[in-house]
């Protein structure tokens, strides 16, 4: 709960991932009105906390793909009530995993060598960068999820549905849910 | 021994990013870049994919503008069947991609760069979002959520799906429209035209408030690329390609979209995931150019509409010749949404939006394929090597914010050679470097948490990379 | 035995071997197991034309005869090495250390399952060889080595020119 | 032609000897899940979705193999069941590259919908992700490895219903893939009939028409028992 | 021949052997042939000339004589002696039989009044080590065929079938189905075309008793297959072999040449009205084809992919046709119930489980080999008496029922040997390998070895089977590179469920066995991979923590 407002701190958090998720929970349009009367609204892509802060409800969109994804993660899930993959880069890998079926190294040559007219350095892993894990993995392999909530992206409905059903203390209905 | 300052994590574009200052001997910034830590590697993991499935899986480049990568991806996929789409299936995707400009911009500017510029960039953080514009003006946040739902809904309504619809395919588009769909979206028009009456006239004098940002905060000579009609004017579908100076002279116009790879190239660097398209004339790294509304309006002539021309009028008397300014950004999405909805008009009082005659079909026919359109933020092109059986070989993304990194590079090195002063940092400084960014759109939020306060991670790094100090606002 | 037969004689010889096998069996699709143990005793492996003849004669489909081909490891669908080392890896063997056998072949370059990439050395892996009293039990070039050691796979290699 | 009585999930119900448990149900609307099994082609037990407690069989039986029997006591959908039937479909997500949002059948593919209606939000097991090929040399159709859950349906209905016998599989265990003849692309196939029966029946995108985008694929197997009927019975109905 | 001349013929022989001055048998099973007996026998037999002693020494080889782990092993008729460790440079002294001269040999000479032997019971391998395989009168002097021709001459079908329920057999593949209730059931099917198979797909690892049995005393068991045939009505058999078993197929077809041309096999056995043939069925190289009905596709010609049961084989098997399957040790226990009647069985073992058991002992333990116990025989017997228990460390596990199977700890060292007790303590009796493992076993490493032997040889038709020992290995695997967490155990058990409840055959409902049995016995082993990321055994490598990040 947050402690001025007494209502529960609702996270969004962008791994590995095309913010598609992120712009499905935009896409409740005038019902996020309704829905910022019922939660505080902390760290997202949306509002202005850069430093993850204590949340009741994270959302997490994206797969985990590199060293920054993995600490972040990390962190979110220690500062996290109850931790949600949203979409299905979270829970599955989707799209983003398919990079899996190639070498990494393959993976950096095609875009940094082969499509390059000037190549003064590949990326990966230096000081600033993070690394790429070698298997991009579900949010689930990597720590403990409360809840799933599966589509590219989940919709609209679905996401509301799902959000008020946590919110008004029931369990989420799983009959809606569906990959892809 | 110099210094390294880096900012980490700068909110947002295409996942995350970091900027780093470099400072030296002296104390005084050196250099300062911008690095994209996100990288996904569609340009391999499409690799024995079939053509056809290509606007479905390229559409997971990005959330917020899909339909860009939709088309572009279908576009070079008409190429590859040798085929000429149907003008009524053009006009569906015409649409579609003013649907998603429209959606697109008013999520930059409502939901993200409005909070600072409403509530004042020293408003409270927590306040600092679309829920405090709401609290403020809840008419305004609302005519905001209704735009980018307008946008929504075209999209949903012709391409089925709001997000990553996969309606685009080679040769044409799935289905039209339909008449209640045309009839519904033409309910909309009034309210959103209005909407953007509200909203232009609360930008501009916003602007004339921020003299120091609009001046310092990439404002610099570059080229400016974009799609334009044969004739000149403003076009996101189909055209030539067109790039001017800063002093606005046309310096290459006719360029043939299929032929990007003559006159742009990309550069890759160690230190960021997203590469440094140029302009090869001019070469590697002096060919910066920028894309995107600010690029858009620079080089056409006229918009082709009405209301959105008496904006463009105006708008380009902000400058001689070119406006620099990258502040600037924010209102050329907002004349961009105005047209969008003109054009959105058009379309739908065309009986053609209605036809069935949507989709060409063919066997493959090429082995390379080039589509390229006008996305939200500035050019994209999807090149595609194919082998006989139709699979994917490669692809080549040039994408429109990467074809920005070299100015978003330099916005950062001229902000923060102008507003740090790194024997004292404050945290103004830096957020003055990344709204620098935020110009840009790159993507997501960055565009908008322009100036103000911003909570950080900053690390003062020495040459070696050792941290020697660590700044955290909580 | 050699992937492709060196002189017309010895191929006709083979085919009219092969064509009494299945004339044993009446043609019988049934028998095709049999048919195709006696196709690989005569040619060494089985290449596609092979099985495509194997097909024609016992009137089977295509598809289903390499189906069972390749259900089988004893068939082998290319052509083999001039040397082969079996690791046994039955549970006596594993208990006694055949991993270490594997990896002094893996050491070498030559990794279990595969076939003639490598100084025409093939590797293979059973599934008990039956002599777990010997364990670990190695079969190089067709001879059972009794409680084989990773100096012993090393010798051969030597003797045989992979380093 | 002699009826039989039996229970099912409680309800008494009739069916014909030699009729299968799983035919009784669906007759009656009970819709026992399956993947391999489709009408008018011969049964193989393969996909274990199907499983069935019956009172008295100390195994749980494949109901699409195990004919009714008088005073049969069926049970299709026991907490049990439901729970094995869920870790299936989760072995076959994990199995292969099942990428349902960028699949062409996406949002009618029978494994994406099994999925669905077993509450499989996320998948327990590790992902395997294995390197397999998509085959488009045919000038109709396509097959993507990546999809395939290895139901048979396709190798099924090319033999019994085309009669070509185009497919089969090879290989064994986790290795196991669908050939086209000797194992040659799919185009080069001298027995292929392009009759595309094998792509109607398909349960995932794995068989599917060249041309189709993400999404765009839909199946029919109607005429499965079209032409079945027509084959056995010299009826022509739909 | 009739049973007569048959007669004539066992004491022909017999007579003629003792008039030889020596016979020297020379263990020629795999495991002697793997340490040199082929030299030896070759050695031998060049002394035998050098000598001229063709007329009075007889050299032989012989099936397994069990303690391989000493071979080579000659056993010298003269002397009575078994010697082991045999080398070719001891022929002369083998040849001569001198007393003097095998004075070089006497420390080589094997204890035969050991426990190894002396607790030992052998019916199945009565003959193994004492006939030469390849020679039919061997066979017949010692009393092969008899039981066939008795069944012929004074036995009817029913009765044969009733012999063989009393004796209370099951069957020695594993699951132990009683033998003669299988046997009724085929007899009572209408159909007349009915087939016998015997399988010989042999294929736990670590299993070689069958194929001890198959090269040690072939005749055996084509006479107890032949007795079937005559019991249920069948006029023809199947041995399906393991490819990998080339002597026993040598051996088996030699035999079944010869006994054709003595017409013990074929048209007019032994003159009576009674046909039956037996065809070889060479296997390809997979397990699964030892599941009944993947042996019979694979017979038929297919890809050896087991079908759902019922209909079981004995109503609908080879080409739909009722089918009598059973393995080879049962097939050879039946001439000498047949001679002997059922009660004479019946009184080895225990109540349940009648007769004796063959067991392949290998691992961590002295004498590795061949051994026959009565069923019933503790684990301790079996291990410390007969195999001389553990070579250096200490004893940790049993493993018996190959991947089918489980691991015994040490506290059930005395529960006796029988088909009930060992499924009560987590295992079963498999068909009779049985592995010793030392405080240098790992576990989990173990587990992992069988869920890589079942993902290896699922045949890929069932989901769980397939794709379940994928998942399965996988977890354990990544447990033996300290890459697992808790939730892990708990998928393992969640799957193993789903492997036992839902596989289409036994390959894959009874894959899980080991990983079950060791997580209940050495659960500690896991917690110790997975919490400390340590291995007990020191075995497993541990890899660092993530392998995420790229190299």
């Amino acid at each position: 709960m947050d402690r001025v407002t007494g209502k529960p701190r609702l996270a969004t958090v962008w791994l590995g991932g095309c913010s598609g998720c992120h712009m499905s929970f935009l896409d409740l349009d005038e019902r996020l009105i309704d829905l910022a009367g019922r939660v505080e609204f902390c760290a997202s892509p949306l509002t202005d906390y850069k430093d993850f802060p204590e949340a009741d409800i994270t959302l997490v969109e994206g797969a985990v793909a590199n060293t920054d994804h993995l600490s972040h993660i990390r962190t979110v899930r220690e500062r996290t009530r109850t931790l949600i993959s949203f979409g299905d880069c979270a829970v599955t890998g989707n799209v983003t995993a398919l990079r899996n079926l190639f070498k990494i190294e393959d993976v950096l040559d095609r875009a940094y060598r082969e499509n390059s007219t000037v190549v003064i350095g590949i990326p990966c892993g230096n000081g600033v960068l993070p690394r790429l894990l070698a298997r991009v993995r579900p949010v689930h392999e990597v720590v403990k999820v409360d809840h799933y909530l599966p589509g590219c992206p989940p919709s609209a409905d679905t996401i509301h549905a799902f959000l008020m059903d946590l919110l008004d203390g029931r369990a989420p209905s799983t009959s809606e849910l569906r990959f892809g | 021994m110099g210094e390294r300052i880096v900012i980490h994590p700068v909110t947002r574009i295409e996942g995350h990013a970091k900027i780093s200052i470099n400072v030296d001997d002296a104390g005084e910034v050196s250099s300062a870049q911008f690095h994209v830590t996100e990288f996904r590697g569609f340009e391999k993991l499409c690799e024995g994919r079939p053509f056809y499935e290509m606007p479905g899986l390229m559409s997971r480049v990005c959330g917020i503008c899909p339909v860009s990568h939709v088309l572009a991806s279908s576009k070079a996929g008409d190429r590859l069947l040798g085929v000429e789409v149907p003008s009524a299936a053009v006009k569906q995707r015409r649409l579609v991609n003013y649907a998603q400009l429209l959606q697109s911009h008013a999520l930059s500017f409502f939901h993200l760069s409005a909070p600072d510029l409403l509530l004042g960039m020293d408003s409270a953080p927590e306040k600092r979002n679309i829920f405090g514009v709401l609290e403020r003006d809840p008419d305004f946040a609302r005519r905001g959520i209704r735009l980018r739902q307008f946008g929504q809904r075209i999209i949903e309504l012709a391409g089925g799906k709001r997000i990553h619809p996969a309606w685009g395919v080679p040769g044409g588009v799935l289905h039209s429209i339909g008449a209640a769909g045309r009839d519904e979206i033409l309910t909309w028009i009034p309210e959103a035209l209005e909407s953007m009456d509200v909203a232009i006239s609360r930008l501009k004098p916003l602007l004339d408030s921020l003299p120091q940002e609009i001046e310092n905060m990439g404002n610099f000579p570059t080229l400016f690329l974009a799609t334009v009609t044969p004739e000149g004017d403003l076009e996101y579908y189909d055209g030539v390609i067109r790039i001017v100076d800063a002093e606005g002279n046309t310096v290459a116009d006719g360029l043939d979209p299929m032929r990007y790879a003559t006159f742009l190239g990309e550069a890759s660097e160690e230190w960021s995931y997203v590469k440094f398209p140029y302009y090869k004339p001019l070469g590697y790294p002096g060919g910066k150019y920028r894309v995107g509304p600010l690029a858009r309006l620079n080089v056409a002539r006229s918009a082709g509409t009405p209301r959105a021309d008496r904006e463009m009028r105006e708008f380009k008397q902000r400058s001689q010749g070119a406006v620099c300014q990258s502040f600037h950004y924010h209102l050329a999405r907002l004349i961009e949404m105005l047209h969008s909805i003109e054009r959105i008009q058009e379309l739908m009082e065309d009986p053609e939006i209605l036809s069935e005659h949507i989709r060409a079909k063919a066997m493959l026919n090429r082995l390379e394929g080039i589509g390229s359109c006008e996305a939200p933020r500035g050019t994209l092109f999807h090149h595609y090597h194919v082998d006989s059986d139709g699979l994917m070989k490669k692809a080549n993304l040039l994408i429109a914010t990467a074809q920005n990194n070299l100015a978003m590079n330099m916005a950062v090195e001229q902000t923060a050679r102008r507003f740090v002063t790194p024997r004292s940092i404050e945290e103004g400084m830096l957020n003055r470097v990344e709204a620098a960014i935020r110009c840009f759109d790159p993507c997501l939020s960055c565009s908008t948490h322009a100036i103000g306060q911003m909570p950080l991670i900053i690390e003062l790094r020495n040459h070696a990379g050792d941290l020697l100090h660590r700044l955290e606002r909580s | 035995m050699t992937a492709s037969p060196p002189a017309a004689t010895v191929k006709d010889n083979r085919e009219k071997l092969l064509e009494r096998a299945m004339s044993r069996y009446q043609y019988s699709g049934d028998a095709l197991i049999e048919v195709l143990h006696t196709a690989q005793e005569l040619y060494g492996f089985l290449p596609p034309a092979l099985l495509k003849t194997i097909a024609h004669k016992l009137r089977l489909p295509a598809s289903r005869v390499l189906g069972v081909a390749s259900f089988y490891h004893f068939f082998s669908l290319q052509p083999k090495a001039a040397h082969t080392f079996v690791v046994c890896l039955g549970t006596a063997c594993y208990v006694a250390g055949a991993l270490g056998l594997v990896e002094a072949l893996d050491r070498s370059g030559a990794k279990p399952g595969s076939s003639g990439a490598k100084n025409d050395v093939s590797v293979q892996t059973a599934r008990c060889i039956g002599a777990c009293g010997l364990a670990p039990a190695l079969i190089y070039d067709g001879v059972v080595h009794a409680r084989a050691t990773p100096q012993l796979i090393k010798a051969e290699l030597e003797r045989i020119g992979v380093k | 032609m002699s009826v039989k009585t039996l229970e099912i999930d409680g309800r008494m119900l009739t069916g014909r000897t030699g009729e299968t448990v799983f035919a009784v149900a669906w007759d009656h609307g009970i819709q026992i899940p399956r993947l391999c099994h489709v009408g008018g082609l011969s049964d193989v037990g393969a996909c274990r979705l199907c499983l069935v407690e019956i009172e008295g069989r100390k195994r749980l039986q494949a109901s699409c193999l195990t004919l009714i029997e008088e005073g049969m006591v069926v049970k299709t959908a026991t907490p049990k069941l439901k729970s094995h039937r869920k870790l299936i479909v989760e072995l076959l997500l994990a199995e292969r590259n099942h990428v349902c949002s960028v699949c062409v059948m996406n949002g009618e593919c029978e494994l994406q919908d099994l999925a669905a209606s077993h509450g499989v939000d996320h998948v327990r097991l590790r992902y395997q992700f294995p390197s397999l090929p998509v085959d488009t040399s045919h000038e109709r159709f396509g097959i993507d490895h990546n999809r395939c859950i290895l139901c048979t349906r396709c190798v099924r209905v090319c033999d019994e219903v085309e009669g070509a016998h185009t497919w089969d599989v090879c290989g064994r265990g986790t290795a196991s893939h669908i050939i086209s003849d000797l194992g040659e692309p799919w185009g080069e196939s001298d027995t292929c009939t392009s009759c595309g029966k094998c792509v109607q029946v398909c349960p995932t995108g794995a068989l599917f028409s060249k041309g189709k985008t993400v999404a765009e694929m839909r199946k029919d197997r109607g005429f499965l028992k079209y032409i079945v009927t027509a084959r056995e019975k010299k009826q022509w109905i739909g | 021949m009739t049973f007569e001349e048959l007669c004539g013929k066992q004491t022909e022989e017999v007579e003629r052997q003792q008039a030889l001055k020596n016979r020297i048998m020379c263990c020629t099973a795999a495991g002697c042939l793997s340490c040199g007996a082929d030299g030896l026998r070759q050695a031998i037999s060049a002394e035998i000339a050098a000598q001229g002693r063709q007329a009075d020494v007889e050299l032989c080889g012989s099936g397994c004589m069990g303690m391989c782990s000493r071979g080579p092993l000659v056993l010298s008729a003269a002397c009575n002696r078994l010697y082991g460790n045999v080398a070719p440079a001891d022929a002369a002294a083998l040849v001569s039989a001198d007393p003097a001269a095998t004075e070089t040999l006497a420390d080589r000479a094997i204890d035969l009044d050991s426990p190894f032997f002396s607790k030992q019971t052998r019916i199945v391998l009565a003959n193994s080590g004492h006939v030469d395989p390849e020679k039919l009168a061997d066979y017949i002097a010692a009393g092969g065929y008899q039981s066939l021709g008795k069944a012929l001459t004074a036995m009817s079908p029913r009765d044969v079938v009733e012999e063989v329920k009393k004796s209370g057999l099951r069957g020695r593949g594993g699951a132990g189905y009683p033998t003669g209730l299988k046997w009724e059931l085929v007899m009572k099917q209408i159909p007349q075309v009915k087939y016998v198979v015997c399988n010989a797909d042999e294929g736990d690892p670590g299993a070689f008793m069958d194929r001890s049995v198959l090269e040690g005393d072939p005749h055996r068991v084509l006479e107890g297959m032949a007795i079937a045939g005559f019991a249920v009505g069948a006029q023809q058999g199947f041995i399906y072999v393991r490819g990998e078993y080339g002597l026993a197929i040598q051996r088996l077809q030699t035999a079944i040449k010869q006994a054709e041309r003595e017409h013990l096999l074929g048209a007019r056995i032994l003159d009576s009205g009674f046909q039956f043939r037996i065809d070889l069925r060479v296997g390809a190289g997979a397990f699964v084809c030892g599941e009944e009905t993947a042996l019979i596709a694979s017979i038929e010609g297919k890809r050896g992919e087991p079908r759902q049961r019922p209909p079981y084989p004995p109503e609908s098997g080879l080409w739909g046709a009722p089918t009598l399957i059973n393995n080879v040790e049962t097939f050879a226990n039946i001439p000498p119930i047949v001679q002997n009647g059922g009660d004479w069985f019946a009184s080895v073992g225990t109540a349940s489980s009648k007769g004796t058991k063959v067991f392949a002992l290998a691992g961590k333990i002295v004498n590795t080999g061949l051994i026959e116990v009565p069923m019933g025989t503790t684990l301790r017997t079996i291990l410390f008496d007969i195999g001389g228990g553990i070579p250096e460390g200490k004893f940790k596990a049993a493993q018996t029922g190959g991947p089918s199977g489980g691991c015994i700890p040490e506290q059930f060292l005395d529960t006796p040997v029988d088909y009930e007790s060992l499924v009560t303590i987590g295992s079963i009796m498999g068909s009779g390998g049985l592995i010793v493992m030392d405080d240098k076993s790992c576990m989990v490493d173990v587990a992992r070895f069988f869920m890589e032997f079942c993902m290896d040889e699922s045949c890929g038709k069932c989901i769980p089977c397939r794709a379940g020992t994928v998942q399965m290995h996988d977890i354990l695997h990544r447990m033996t590179r300290g890459d697992a967490t808790e939730d892990d155990i708990e998928m393992l058990e969640t799957l193993s469920g789903l492997l036992r409840e839902t596989s289409l055959c036994g390959l894959g409902q009874t894959a899980p066995n080991p990983v079950m049995s060791t997580l209940k016995y050495f659960r500690d082993e896991y917690e110790a991979h997975i919490r400390e990321r340590r291995c007990p055994a020191g075995l497993c490598q541990m890899e660092s923590q993530l392998e995420e990040a790229m190299a």
